[in-house]
């Protein structure tokens, strides 16, 4: 009896846990199948129909690859990444430094018309971005800005969410830490730059993840003012493929799509933690 | 000078990029100062590109679209009157294209918004394999519509499907109710304001729609699960384009597909549905509007629509191109041809004024709810004609 | 080394004045110890100096010159903050020579300087580290070391070691007085506990509500309040305060009445400044209050209310008639039990305050 | 003499404000301005009052929007948040490798690009072949017309717009669940509480903060809902809502009524009442909020 | 009132044994207190008889049953938590309540028993309030009013005035001395304060690593520990301690010989348990040397190193000859300077400590 009351506990079987099990699992199941079917199409036997097949695992890796090229050859696939890539790496690196030093100057230090100012970007995080989404490609028609790297990031930089976010962070930096590399000598900008900035890493992080999920997924701003094939984004050209005159077939489509995804994907993959607790932390403390 | 040429995006793909590419090429080595970019679009990209681009003066200088959205876009001011440079064209230039198009393009005297380009007509394919497995003769003819739902019964007990859900979109409404309608009875006689489809042929149409509901897969014609089905031999019959054919093409090429066209069935023996439309290429009223123009009458031309309907067997307004016996042997074409024939027009009359924005979905909710049972077809038919008059008239 | 006045200063947060009129003189290599309460204002003083904060009104002199407006980082001053202000992202040499880095000094210097401050302070086997890598102590020894590489005028302190659990906090401070031994330079040091003022500093600041209540030695301020405030903060446990009336005065004693009872009590004290009737408070410390089991002249009876034996002390609280509580401290003695003891006062060693709480003193 | 201090500050807001002032503030205050107008976006804008205005309000596709975004609203939200709910105490009751496998495959739909949710489910949901039809089929449902029966639509997009958000949500309300210190729990289990009552009376009032950050953002994303439904439908500009306008939202109509129609005008009012309404809503929420807060 | 026995309880963490062995009485009645080192298990141990930490091995008995798998709720126990754990969203009352609330008592019992609890803690018109309104005093006389209405067997505390300032954390402990009078409950209290422990304590419990080292009366720990942990953890200033080597045995008094130098030390041993040549450790406390200007025969010259003097007490630190560090308290003395002093142990408090750190009794 000593001996069994001495050993370790393994955790039990109980109904509770296995409840808990099952659950977890049909959940993730259902969280993950659509992607896990959508590489399986690309990925088949060709010639196989969709319908009927539910295609629960690959079955031909060479027809998937020949796809894949397909895609990439036949089309401006290859460039719409180079686009989208170029405005991904652009808007985010834009979107932290626009809003990290204007978030620095809200959440360390008082100025006159702080609150107002303050306010009104907030307020914005409410306006829906279809309403000022006219306007704003008829500016940026007027500034000549159609087709063009410029026309394309520009108006996505000052982000509301990403001052938000950044704010919030901000101001837990201790101000005696500002104060020391006041002591330190450091001007106004190199608080921001030595202090501020390397101090808010996580946060910046998160943000450029999180703008990178926009921007990957963005849709209607590229379609409007990107006209041109050559400044097509991977949205506007996979839109391409989903259109119901496209000469493709399901398997080709679905590639598409799928290396529209990849980017994300593995983004995920990577950060996979760094993106979740960065959520987690901004939804949280907001 | 740099052009930018805007066509749909099944034009910018395969076989039909090369050719644009190379009437592109062509125009470049007469005119060496001119670069033109070819992108291709879906419809509605096409669209929303054209009415934007006009709004701020960026958009495409030559580009294609649907004669049934000529009034969208003139009221947008994306299309240049053209009859001048129309008119300083040779004559022999002039007498290549349908005059009925040219009549199309010019809602008024000496006003011309477009050269008529491509064009379709809407036909069935049918999955031979699929007729055969339910035990039906491809080679006799559908007579009629009963004869038609007569082989979806047949395809529905060997557990196929027949046909796509044709109540989903306003195009496969208008291919049945084209098996009993004439050509005039479908689009808006806008002098009176009075929508001209006929109630009771409506009303047949419905009918058509609710007795084929059983046999259809639930997906619309457009989908791309429809196409998948079809070259998957589970589906029967597509209505529709010619843009459809390269998959299936391409399918029937690798031995997966078995399949043909045939004229979409009417309601009584003789008579045929189908659905005719025109894409027409049109030139923006911008600087160079000028070599626009000269690119559009190119590309437009008898020898590149020849080499156009040849390879592609696709269809189009220069009736000169399609004369040309090279030309009119494409099986494709001639089916193209024969639907058109016989046709309505897709959305009557061009370039007049825009349909009234809620006029397709009064009538495609009327049909939905005739189909879901709500209404019976007749009351149904009734009611959809009212409603559009007054859609009309409130416009 | 360096001396700094301040001369009237004030501070004020819009209408809330929360240091009122200071003037302190702080000689070349003293080391000064800023007490008081949470909130009175020793920490608004200290950023005053360093010029973190503005200031009011008045004037704040370092080796003879005005530096009211002069930038921070020209003021030669260095400051340990209580959560040390490391930066996370730098190295302790980083850390270290974060301030000649921004003043662009020759690598070679700052190298130079941050060894020799890291041999100071025995940090040179953690000049790689980051500050996450590093304990309390090791912290805070980095941040002195920053402060040192600075070679500032004045250092300033402020509660630097509060962040420390006990042990470290006794053994940093002995280090830190260490380092004052061997700079020599002037520092200004701010904490709430006594134990670290009384052990730290060479002149002792007692501030209370912004205004500064006494400047001296720690021992003097302990034995020779100048205020019931003084008198209550300096010690632990804290001095016994008993209201009382001046009965007589006779030569070199003075004869009060306790309030509330009959019982009187003589204590040393040449009279000046107290009049017969006057109201007065009495304060005496713990230590100096005797317990006998004997009651006598000069003694009163407590009644014992709870007794904290902690070994080597015992302190017993209780109250004596009149309703005044009293705690006494003795050593070595135990109480088994709660007993009727009787307590005799030391009449050398009663101090007496008028009613605004200022001390009379003896003559 | 305030200002000349706080002019390193104003240096370092300049690029931010600026942008904000030009992408964000003149647009919107354009907008605002051209809602007043007929206006094609081509001829010169003419003058109508609150004309425009009176058209939505009037049109019945804006009544059939508003009443299908009312619905989608008071169902989706509640329940978007409730599963997000249930998963984040689900993760939250595995520890180590597990909590952290299972949190990161519920977050997976968040990182697809919306535009390849919608291309996936439409083919899910496909009819009589679509992998659910199927597999409702091996258990003897019927065919379910998920994108073209009316009556399911829209709880086939709630379905789609549970997938996309609940693992947002999740991490955001399990990073709530994270910061109830364990003592709550503790104290509630000496006095007794059983589970549903631990998460009644410990676990719901102390994540409150993190759930109405969840719920107003929900709510700010309902209110706009626009790509989801708009590609599930295979909508376009000149048609769009879906079958019998099942699925056609405030945002759609507006760029409808844009795009499609050329009534720029209208649109830009559209825009604004939205706008209004949202803001309406998120501050009756807070308000709500800061009322029990204090009460 | 009740009496609680744990036997041979051990406690795992996966491969870890943070409690080992642990065997311990509460009669019904007793106040119990916990102390030790920062991670030696005192929670753990209290959480166990909680419930909330399952038991891995060995038993617990409440009134002589065992509760090893009884649940929580049901054990008759109560907590009070260090973070106070109060509903933020629920009233007073309702914090007070709740566990009756859950129970699915009549409410007009629930009002009596928490409106009874409030005025034994003073806090009737706090009733209506949130935590969030409250002081950390009143919160954690909240806490103890949650769980006086469980009117439980036992009530145990974890830390329940750490986070509380000194001064209200010396008031508090007043209080709870007192409540513990009037209830007469058993009470267990876990604490690494040992100001707090020794004050409160009927018994005192001193862990280390997870195991108990000594239980006993407080001064009794102090006076005779059983080992050099106990010795050195009880008390401040700490224990001192010397490496020695016996040198001679003789009747009632032992010789030692102070390692690193040729000093001898004789005091009052029996003998027992010691062999000439046997290395052990002395310690004396630091109130048990005593200064003198003069050396003589049994003292050691102190180099001082630094003086502490804190007015009733000066705490000087120094070496002795051989190199070992001692600290020495004293009373009412003053040390000007840093002189050359020497130091006299008293004979008759010397203790010795074998290798392992165990206490050789004198016999
Ligand atoms: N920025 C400020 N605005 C308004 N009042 C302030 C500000 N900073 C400090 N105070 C007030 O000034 C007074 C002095 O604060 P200070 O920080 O100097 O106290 P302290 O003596 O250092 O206290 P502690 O021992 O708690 O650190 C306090 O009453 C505080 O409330
Ligand atoms: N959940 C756990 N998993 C693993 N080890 C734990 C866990 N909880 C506590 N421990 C370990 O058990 C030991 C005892 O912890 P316990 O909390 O009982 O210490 P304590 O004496 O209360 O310390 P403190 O005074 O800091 O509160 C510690 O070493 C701790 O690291
Ligand atoms: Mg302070
Ligand atoms: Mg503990």
């Amino acid at each position: 009896m000593m001996s069994i009351a001495l050993l370790p506990r393994m955790s039990r079987i109980t109904p509770w846990s296995v409840a808990k099990w099952t659950l977890a699992i049909c959940i993730a199941i259902v969280a993950a199948f659509p992607i896990w079917w959508m590489f399986n199409v690309v990925f088949a036997d060709p010639g196989q129909p969709v319908s009927l097949n539910p295609r629960l695992y690959p079955t031909s890796f060479s027809s998937g690859i020949s796809n894949i090229q397909r895609v990439l050859t036949e089309t401006g696939y290859l460039r719409a990444y180079y686009v989208s890539v170029a405005y991904t790496i652009l808007t985010i690196a834009g979107v932290l430094l626009v809003s990290s030093m204007a978030a620095f100057e809200f959440a360390l230090f008082d100025f006159p018309g702080k609150r107002i100012l303050f306010a009104v970007v907030m307020l914005s995080l409410m306006v829906p971005m279809a309403a000022t989404l006219i306007p704003t490609y008829l500016l940026v028609a007027r500034l000549g800005w159609l087709n063009t790297m410029q026309g394309l990031v520009l108006p996505g930089l000052a982000s509301a969410f990403g001052l938000f976010m950044l704010t919030q962070f901000m101001k837990s930096i201790p101000r005696e830490m500002l104060e020391a590399a006041r002591l330190d000598g450091a001007s106004h900008f190199q608080l921001y730059w030595h202090v501020a900035l390397p101090l808010s890493r996580t946060a910046l992080v998160t943000l450029a993840i999180l703008t990178f999920m926009k921007t990957w997924g963005n849709f209607i701003w590229p379609l409007v003012v990107s006209q041109k094939p050559e400044m097509f984004t991977v949205s506007q050209v996979v839109s391409l493929f989903n259109s119901p005159l496209s000469h493709t077939t399901v398997d080709v489509v679905m590639t598409a799509n799928l290396l529209a995804a990849v980017p994300p994907l593995i983004f995920f993959l990577i950060f996979q933690r760094r993106i979740v607790e960065g959520i987690a932390s901004t939804g949280s403390k907001g | 000078q740099e052009l930018d040429y805007w066509v749909y995006s099944d034009f910018a793909q395969g076989e039909a990029l090369e050719l644009q590419q190379s009437f592109i090429d062509e125009f470049k080595a007469e005119h060496p100062e001119v670069e033109i970019t070819i992108s291709g679009r879906g419809d509605d990209d096409l669209l929303t590109g054209q009415i934007a681009g006009a709004a701020s003066g960026t958009g495409p200088d030559v580009f294609m679209n649907s004669t049934s959205l000529g009034a969208i876009l003139v009221e947008a001011g994306a299309l240049k009157n053209i009859y001048e440079d129309w008119m300083a064209m040779p004559e022999e230039f002039r007498k290549q294209f349908n005059p009925d198009l040219i009549d199309m393009c010019s809602p008024e005297p000496e006003v011309m918004y477009c050269l008529p380009y491509t064009g379709y007509g809407s036909f069935m394919y049918r999955n031979l394999a699929v007729l055969k497995e339910a035990g039906i003769d491809p080679d006799a003819p559908i007579r009629d519509w009963e004869d038609w739902k007569a082989q979806m019964e047949k395809i529905e007990a060997i557990g196929k499907k027949a046909v796509p859900d044709m109540s989903q979109t306003w195009f496969s409404v208008a291919n049945a109710y084209s098996g009993v309608a004439e050509p005039g009875e479908w689009g808006i006689d806008f002098e009176n304001d009075k929508t001209l489809i006929e109630p009771d042929k409506l009303a047949a149409a419905a009918q058509l729609l609710v007795d084929m509901k059983p046999y259809s897969t639930g997906t619309s014609e457009d989908d791309q699960a429809t196409k998948d089905l079809f070259m998957s031999n589970e589906l029967a019959f597509i209505v529709g384009g010619p843009w459809i054919n390269p998959i299936f093409e391409q399918a029937a090429e690798n031995g997966d597909l078995e399949y043909d066209w045939v004229l979409v069935p009417g309601a009584e023996e003789g008579k045929h549905g189908g659905v005719k439309g025109f894409e027409f290429i049109g030139v923006a009223p911008k600087e160079n509007a000028g070599i626009s123009w000269l690119f559009a009458a190119y590309v437009a031309e008898k020898s590149q629509m020849s080499r156009w309907a040849a390879a592609l067997g696709r269809y189009n307004s220069n009736d000169e191109a399609l004369a040309d016996p090279e030309v009119s042997g494409h099986p494709l074409l001639k089916i193209t041809n024969d639907a058109a024939k016989n046709a309505i027009f897709n959305r009557p009359p061009f370039f007049v004024e825009a349909y009234p924005a809620d006029y397709w979905s009064v009538l495609l909710d009327g049909i939905a709810s005739i189909v879901e049972g709500d209404e019976t077809p007749d009351e149904g038919a009734a009611r959809i004609v009212e409603e559009l008059d007054e859609v009309i008239a409130y416009n | 080394m360096s001396s700094l006045e301040i001369t009237n200063a004030h501070k004020n947060y819009g209408a809330v004045e929360v240091l009122k009129d200071i003037c302190l003189d702080v000689s070349s290599g003293e080391f000064v110890v800023f007490v008081g309460p949470s909130g009175c204002g020793k920490s608004t003083l200290l950023r005053m100096i360093a010029g973190l904060e503005e200031i009011s009104g008045g004037e704040i002199r370092l080796d003879g010159q005005v530096i009211n407006d002069t930038d921070p980082a020209r003021r030669g001053v260095a400051m340990v903050f209580q959560s040390y202000a490391l930066y996370p992202h730098m190295t302790v040499a980083e850390n270290m020579g974060f301030t000649l880095k921004l003043s662009r000094a020759p690598k070679r210097e700052i190298t130079e300087k941050v060894d020799q401050a890291a041999r100071i302070l025995q940090l040179e086997k953690l000049l790689d580290r980051k500050p996450g890598q590093l304990s309390g102590g090791q912290k805070q020894r980095v941040a002195i070391g920053r402060a040192i590489v600075r070679e500032p005028k004045v250092f300033l302190f402020d509660e630097p070691l509060s962040n420390l659990d006990a042990e470290l906090r006794i053994q940093m401070r002995a280090e830190l007085a260490l380092l004052h031994k061997r700079l020599g330079s002037t520092m200004i040091y701010v904490t709430h506990d006594q134990v670290e003022a009384m052990t730290l500093a060479d002149k002792m600041v007692v501030m209370n509500g912004g205004v500064i209540q006494q400047v001296g030695r720690p021992l003097d301020l302990y034995d020779d309040p100048d205020n019931m405030f003084v008198a209550g903060f300096v010690g632990t446990p804290r001095m016994n305060f008993l209201e009382a009336e001046v009965a007589g005065l006779n030569a070199g004693t003075v004869e009060a009445r306790l309030s509330g009872s009959d019982s009187g009590l003589r204590f040393a004290h040449g009279g000046a400044g107290l009049s017969v009737g006057q109201k007065v408070t009495l304060g005496i410390r713990p230590e100096h209050i005797a317990l006998s089991d004997h009651g006598g002249s000069a003694t009163f009876p407590l009644s014992i209310g709870f007794v904290e034996e902690l070994g080597e002390s015992t302190c017993v609280h209780g109250e004596i008639p009149g309703g005044a509580r009293v705690t006494v401290l003795s050593h070595g003695a135990r109480f088994a039990d709660d007993r009727q003891v009787h307590t005799c006062f030391d009449p050398a060693k009663v101090l007496v305050f008028d009613q605004q709480g200022r001390r009379v003193r003896s003559g | 003499m305030r200002l000349t201090k706080s002019l390193p500050n104003f240096m370092m807001l300049t690029p931010f404000m600026l942008l904000f002032g030009a992408f964000f503030l003149y647009p919107i205050l354009s907008g605002f301005g051209y809602s007043f107008f007929d206006w094609d976006g081509i001829h010169e804008p003419a003058f109508v009052g609150l004309k425009n205005y009176e058209m939505i309000l009037n049109a019945r596709s804006s009544r059939i929007a508003a009443t299908n975004l009312l619905t989608y609203v008071m169902i989706t939200v509640p329940l978007g948040v409730s599963v997000a709910f249930g998963l984040a105490l689900l993760v939250d009751h595995f520890q180590g490798f597990w909590a952290r496998f299972f949190r990161s495959v519920y977050f997976v739909p968040v990182v697809m690009p919306l535009f390849l949710a919608a291309t996936i489910w439409r083919w899910i949901y496909a009819p009589n072949f679509g992998v659910l039809n199927l597999i409702l089929g091996w258990f003897g449902f019927e065919n379910v017309r998920f994108l073209t029966d009316p009556d399911v639509m829209l709880y086939s997009l709630i379905g789609v717009d549970v997938w996309v958000s609940a693992g947002f949500n999740m991490v955001i309300l399990l990073a709530g669940l994270k910061d109830i210190p364990r003592h709550y729990y503790e104290a509630a289990r000496l006095d007794g509480a059983n589970k549903l009552q631990e998460i009644r009376y410990v676990t719901l009032p102390m994540i409150r903060p993190v759930m109405i950050f969840v719920v107003t953002y929900s709510f700010i994303s309902a209110l706009q809902v626009f790509d989801i439904p708009w590609l599930l439908t295979g909508s376009s500009f000149l048609d769009y809502g879906g079958r019998r306008d099942a699925l056609l939202f405030p945002v759609m109509d507006m760029m409808g009524r844009g795009f499609g129609r050329l009534g720029f005008g209208q649109a830009a009012a559209y825009g604004f009442l939205l706008t209004l309404v949202i803001v309406a809503i998120t501050a009756t929420i807070f308000a709500f909020q800061r009322k029990k807060e204090n009460g």
